[in-house]
């Protein structure tokens, strides 16, 4: 038993130097946001076909772990959708690459159809918590928010503005969390990434202004927020030539018809 | 009848378990190729004393020894006395049959294989005549690698002594080892031992004092930690020195 | 009230056998729904062709490549260092403050949050030790995790081993570890095996210590020092992004079945080797 | 492991055998290194005791998470402890060998169910039919407690088994010789002597509920709120700190490590406690 074990252990040993050995394709890592990491790995598909010499990782982890990761060069791009980005991001490069408007979303069967940026506001304060008080039927409201400094709820709310959001209100930790939630709850509200917006969901007109792409590139429609890559110092090399692409006709027109509204 | 060397010798040994003593000071010399047969009532330091020979007590707590026993004149608790190779020449059956969860024959050459013995020829030799010496060959050799689980309680300890058997010791330590068997496994057990004491220095502790007169050479009598008596069986059965000893083994106490 | 002995035994019988019956069909049920489920989606084709857009369509090849790996590393370092422990804590020491300290190590250890071993694992592994978001990274990481559980349950079988075998071993010239490699542990194995099934059962299942430390990359991991994806993890992200509830049950499906085969083998073998010996 | 020698041996083990105290402190040092530094700059009586948690305004209670993980950890043992060691004790004393043979393995099975599709479960069948059935949003202490208890099923179950199992034949031979019925020789002979491994298989599954996470966001609903009742939304210790890890920065990320510097007390807590009993129980062992 102990000779295979020490048998294995040595496979393992030599497994890993080759692992250490063995990689000849340029890798860049990118982390962070989780809204945008599909995209990002769609995007990061399509840029290694063109570019079979660079081997693109995308990982989550949220835009935290995008800036502390890009700051400790665990990965080279850190990706954040944070409205301002905090202080400890000052030094690092932040290139924005799309953006993403931030729809209000309820269940299907809820007869709301349109709300004021007013009555958003005392939903989430908690002041409104009857779906008839806004033109529903006779029910509570179930308040969907997200977790504390996400990306979204941030720019949400200082958007918005003078939100203390309800202690009631349930907390869902993604987008796609929240579609779920929102989903499966008669009496929800939520709000979400206007890519994510599907037929399971009903989004609501904010202030007359439905979230389409068309109303958020011509600024009409008003929860909008940045996403941002991340490097150390200006891009260059692997890292320039990602970057670049997503900025490229063809990367924004990805980035369009996925969901997300292009930069350029 | 003492004609024969001294094998083992105790010089002042006591025995301690934490601050309770459980050997006074005992002064015993044991001669080679003899049954050496040890009786006493419960808790008189006969077992305490049999597991000092092989060092097996060393594996309790807060034991401690003082005084000393001499193995062919070397003094087994000398700090560079090697306990392992101790422990093959002073083989140990105990009151309960223990195989180990293995076949007859992995359990016969457990020991043999420890000490190295790789050959297999050299140890299908050894498996067949330490069971022949234990009087169970004829009973377990078609089904050598069936488990020793499944033998009778007789069987098993005839097995156990074969596995001491097979290690080729010096000495043979016995912890009452017919308390748990029927007559006919006993007088098989014993009928062995009678025969073995040619080859082997034999230590016997017995509750059964019938036992020591049939089998014994010479009988040490324990009570309370301390050796009252010790001398040839028929003197010591017949005409005894103490009081104590008479009262016990005509049955007046214990 | 006292009711006469055989009563009580009929009614402890009867509330213990509910609540069995109960626990074995909420247990049963909850695998019959994931299978039914997600076995429509299941095949070989779909076990061994990659994912597509996200894992909306196509296999799941490289997520099962992932969690094999993933969870042979972090058993091969952990159930060495627990059985050791274990027996260290039984064979070698008596009870002391040292054993006190140790145990109480594990027992620390065994209630720290998967999330806390995931901040750990990343601080430690990915970002100090450059390890970057990989198998290693997670294997170690899991390693720690399941640590306590193997030696618990290491040690309660070690100790389950009649110390009557230890005493014919050491009388027929043993030393301990010879003892301890021919005795001990061949007798303790179906507990250990046990403690090691129940380690792979938490690797396999664990989320949250995995995201931080293996990454989630759904590409195949080429060597140990690349990022991929569990099952675990990729029941996760399908489910809870909502991006193919099919594709997650379908995941969860063979979750279910891999640790069945897993059980199954293990078990096998160890009644091979319980019935050759007793 | 021969060349080692028998001194070699026992100085590897006894270095393994500090592993996963090392790893322990490993990993404390990380969480109190980044942890500590804010409970003392921010106040440890009103980090502990406040119930404001809005990381944006500055404020950083975590009273109402603590509230919450007690009760759902507190709900979880009461139905995985009873359910878990009852279904033990009937499945070795009660029921033969070989129905075992086919349950153990079926349990052990779900060990390795990942806690996220005991979480999923949640969110599809039990919180749906807490809201039908008895009001409130579903997700709830309720429908955390009765994941959690249901997911710690079999470790409970599976480690129990193995401890009563160990318990030597010849306790129950002598209880029933001496005219004790089958239940009463399980409950005064059998279940005493396997105590201590049902008591640690006790102590696994709580680990296991108080650190779990996942199941946990999926089922608890995580609102920041002392609850009232057992539909209430609520938020634990280590859903607070998964939920947010991934977007806190400065001050924010030290409250949640602090957060964990809590959890690492109150699990170190409950495992003196719990070690305390086992001893006192123990008695002279």
């Amino acid at each position: 038993m102990n000779r295979r074990y020490l048998i294995g252990m040595s496979l393992m040993t030599a497994v890993l130097m080759l692992a250490g050995c063995g990689q000849k394709r340029e890798a860049v890592i990118m982390a962070g946001s989780t809204a945008f990491q599909p995209f990002a790995e769609k995007l990061a598909d399509q840029f290694m076909v063109q570019n079979p010499g660079i081997n693109v990782t995308v990982q989550g982890g949220g835009s935290a772990v995008g800036i502390q990761s890009a700051l400790s060069r665990t990965a080279q791009i850190g990706m954040a959708d944070l409205l301002q980005l905090p202080e400890e991001a000052k030094n690092l490069t932040a290139t924005e690459v799309a953006r993403d408007g931030i729809a209000i979303v309820v269940n299907p069967g809820n007869k709301v159809e349109g709300l004021t940026v007013q009555q958003v506001r005392e939903i989430f304060n908690g002041v409104i918590n009857n779906w008839k008080q806004v033109g529903g039927d006779d029910r509570p409201i179930t308040v969907v928010s997200r977790e504390a400094g996400s990306g979204t709820r941030t720019s949400f709310e200082q958007i918005v503005g003078d939100i203390s959001l309800a202690r009631e209100a349930l907390i869902q930790d993604s987008n796609g969390t929240i579609r779920e939630t929102v989903a499966n709850d008669a009496n929800a509200i939520g709000y979400l990434s206007h890519g994510l917006i599907n037929e399971k969901i009903k989004p609501v007109k904010l202030d007359g202004v439905e979230c389409t792409t068309e109303e958020v590139v011509c600024g009409k429609y008003l929860l909008v927020r940045p996403v941002f890559l991340l490097t150390q110092g200006q891009p260059e090399g692997a890292v320039k030539q990602v970057i670049d692409y997503m900025l490229s006709a063809e990367g924004q027109e990805t980035i369009k018809n996925s969901g997300l509204i292009p930069v350029k | 009848m003492m004609s024969n060397p001294i094998k083992i010798s105790a010089k002042d040994l006591k025995a301690f378990y934490g601050p309770e003593q459980l050997l006074m000071s005992l002064n015993i010399d044991i001669p080679d190729r003899q049954i050496l047969g040890i009786i006493g009532p419960a808790g008189s330091g006969k077992t305490t004393f049999l597991r000092s020979l092989n060092r097996l007590n060393d594996l309790i707590p807060d034991f401690r020894i003082e005084g000393s026993i001499t193995l062919d004149g070397q003094d087994i608790y000398h700090p560079k006395f090697d306990v392992v190779a101790l422990r093959k020449r002073v083989g140990m059956l105990f009151a309960l049959p223990v195989p180990l969860p293995k076949s007859i024959y992995e359990n016969i050459i457990y020991g043999p294989r420890l000490s190295g013995v790789g050959d297999r020829k050299k140890l299908d030799q050894l498996v067949e005549s330490s069971l022949r010496s234990a009087f169970i060959w004829d009973e377990v050799k078609n089904r050598l690698n069936s488990p020793a689980m499944r033998l009778s309680g007789g069987q098993q300890q005839r097995l156990c002594l074969a596995r001491i058997l097979a290690l080729e010791p010096e000495v043979i330590l016995l912890d009452e080892p017919c308390s748990g068997l029927d007559p006919i496994s006993t007088a098989k057990i014993e009928e062995a031992l009678t025969i073995l004491k040619e080859k082997y220095t034999i230590i016997l502790v017995t509750n059964n004092t019938k036992q020591a007169a049939r089998v014994a050479d010479r009988t040490a009598f324990f009570l309370m930690g301390s050796l009252v008596e010790y001398g040839p069986t028929g003197e010591l059965f017949t005409v005894p020195q103490d009081k104590r000893t008479s009262d016990y083994i005509t049955g007046r106490f214990g | 009230m006292r009711m006469p002995p055989k009563y009580t035994q009929l009614a402890a019988q009867l509330v213990m056998g509910l609540a069995t019956l109960a626990t074995l069909a909420i247990l049963v049920f909850i695998i019959l729904f994931v299978l039914e489920k997600g076995l429509p989606v299941v095949g070989l084709k779909f076990l061994l062709s990659n994912p597509q857009d996200m894992g909306k369509a196509g296999g799941i090849f490289p997520v099962v490549v992932g969690t094999i790996l993933l969870t042979l590393v972090a058993i091969a370092i952990a159930t060495p260092l627990g059985v050791g422990t274990a027996i260290y804590l039984t064979e070698y020491t008596r009870e002391s403050r040292i054993t006190r300290v140790i145990r109480f190590g594990a027992d620390c250890l065994a209630g720290i949050p998967s999330i806390i071993f995931g901040l750990f694992g990343f601080i430690f592994f990915v970002t100090i030790l450059q390890m970057g978001w990989s198998i290693l990274s997670g294997g170690l990481t899991l390693a720690f995790m399941i640590l306590p559980t193997i030696i618990r349950t290491s040690e309660e079988a070690i100790k389950s081993v009649p110390d009557s075998f230890r005493e014919v071993s050491f009388s027929l010239g043993a030393t301990r570890w010879e003892t301890v490699q021919k005795v001990v542990l061949p007798s303790a194995l179906p507990g250990i095996v046990t403690g090691v099934m129940l380690g792979v059962g938490r690797s396999i299942g664990e989320t949250a210590a995995v995201i931080f430390t293996a990454g989630s990359s759904l590409r195949m991991p080429t060597s140990l020092m690349d990022s991929a994806r569990t099952m675990s993890v990729h029941f996760y992200i399908l489910a809870r992004e909502g991006i193919s509830t099919e594709n997650a049950y379908g995941t969860a499906a063979i979750l279910v079945i891999t640790i069945l085969l897993i059980n199954l083998t293990a078990y096998g073998l160890m009644n091979r080797f319980v019935a050759k010996n007793n | 492991m021969k060349f080692l020698g028998e001194k070699g041996v026992r100085r590897v083990l006894a270095g393994i055998a500090f592993s996963a105290i090392s790893a322990l402190l490993l990993i404390a040092l990380f969480i109190i290194k980044e942890g500590l530094p804010f409970i003392i700059s921010y106040g440890p009586i009103k980090f502990l005791l406040s119930s404001d948690w809005q990381p944006q305004a500055g404020k950083f209670g975590i009273w109402p998470m603590i509230v919450a993980s007690v009760w759902v950890t507190l709900g979880a043992m009461l139905v995985g402890a009873p359910l878990g060691v009852a279904c033990a004790v009937f499945l070795t004393e009660f029921v033969p060998r070989r129905v075992m043979g086919v349950i153990k393995p079926t349990i052990e099975l779900l060990a390795g169910i990942p806690s996220v599709v005991y979480g999923f479960m949640g969110v599809m069948v039990l919180a749906p039919l807490i809201r039908s059935q008895l009001g409130g949003p579903g997700l709830s202490v309720l429908a955390g407690a009765v994941i959690l208890g249901v997911m710690i099923l079999p470790t409970i179950i599976s480690i129990s088994i193995d401890s009563i199992q160990s318990v030597p034949n010849s306790y129950r031979e002598g209880s029933l010789a001496l005219g004790a019925t089958h239940w009463q020789t399980t409950y005064m002979v059998t279940v005493p002597a396997a105590k201590s491994g049902i008591i640690a298989a006790i102590i696994l599954g709580m680990g296991r509920a108080i650190g779990e996470t996942m199941a946990v966001i999926m089922v608890a609903g995580n609102a920041v709120k002392i609850p009232i009742s057992a539909l209430d939304s609520v938020r634990t210790l280590t859903a607070n700190i998964a939920l947010e890890m991934g977007y806190a920065t400065g001050q924010h990320r030290q409250a949640l490590f602090a957060t964990g510097v809590v959890l690492l007390v109150i699990i170190m807590i409950l495992n003196s406690l719990a070690g305390m009993s086992i001893r006192k129980k123990a008695g002279k062992r």
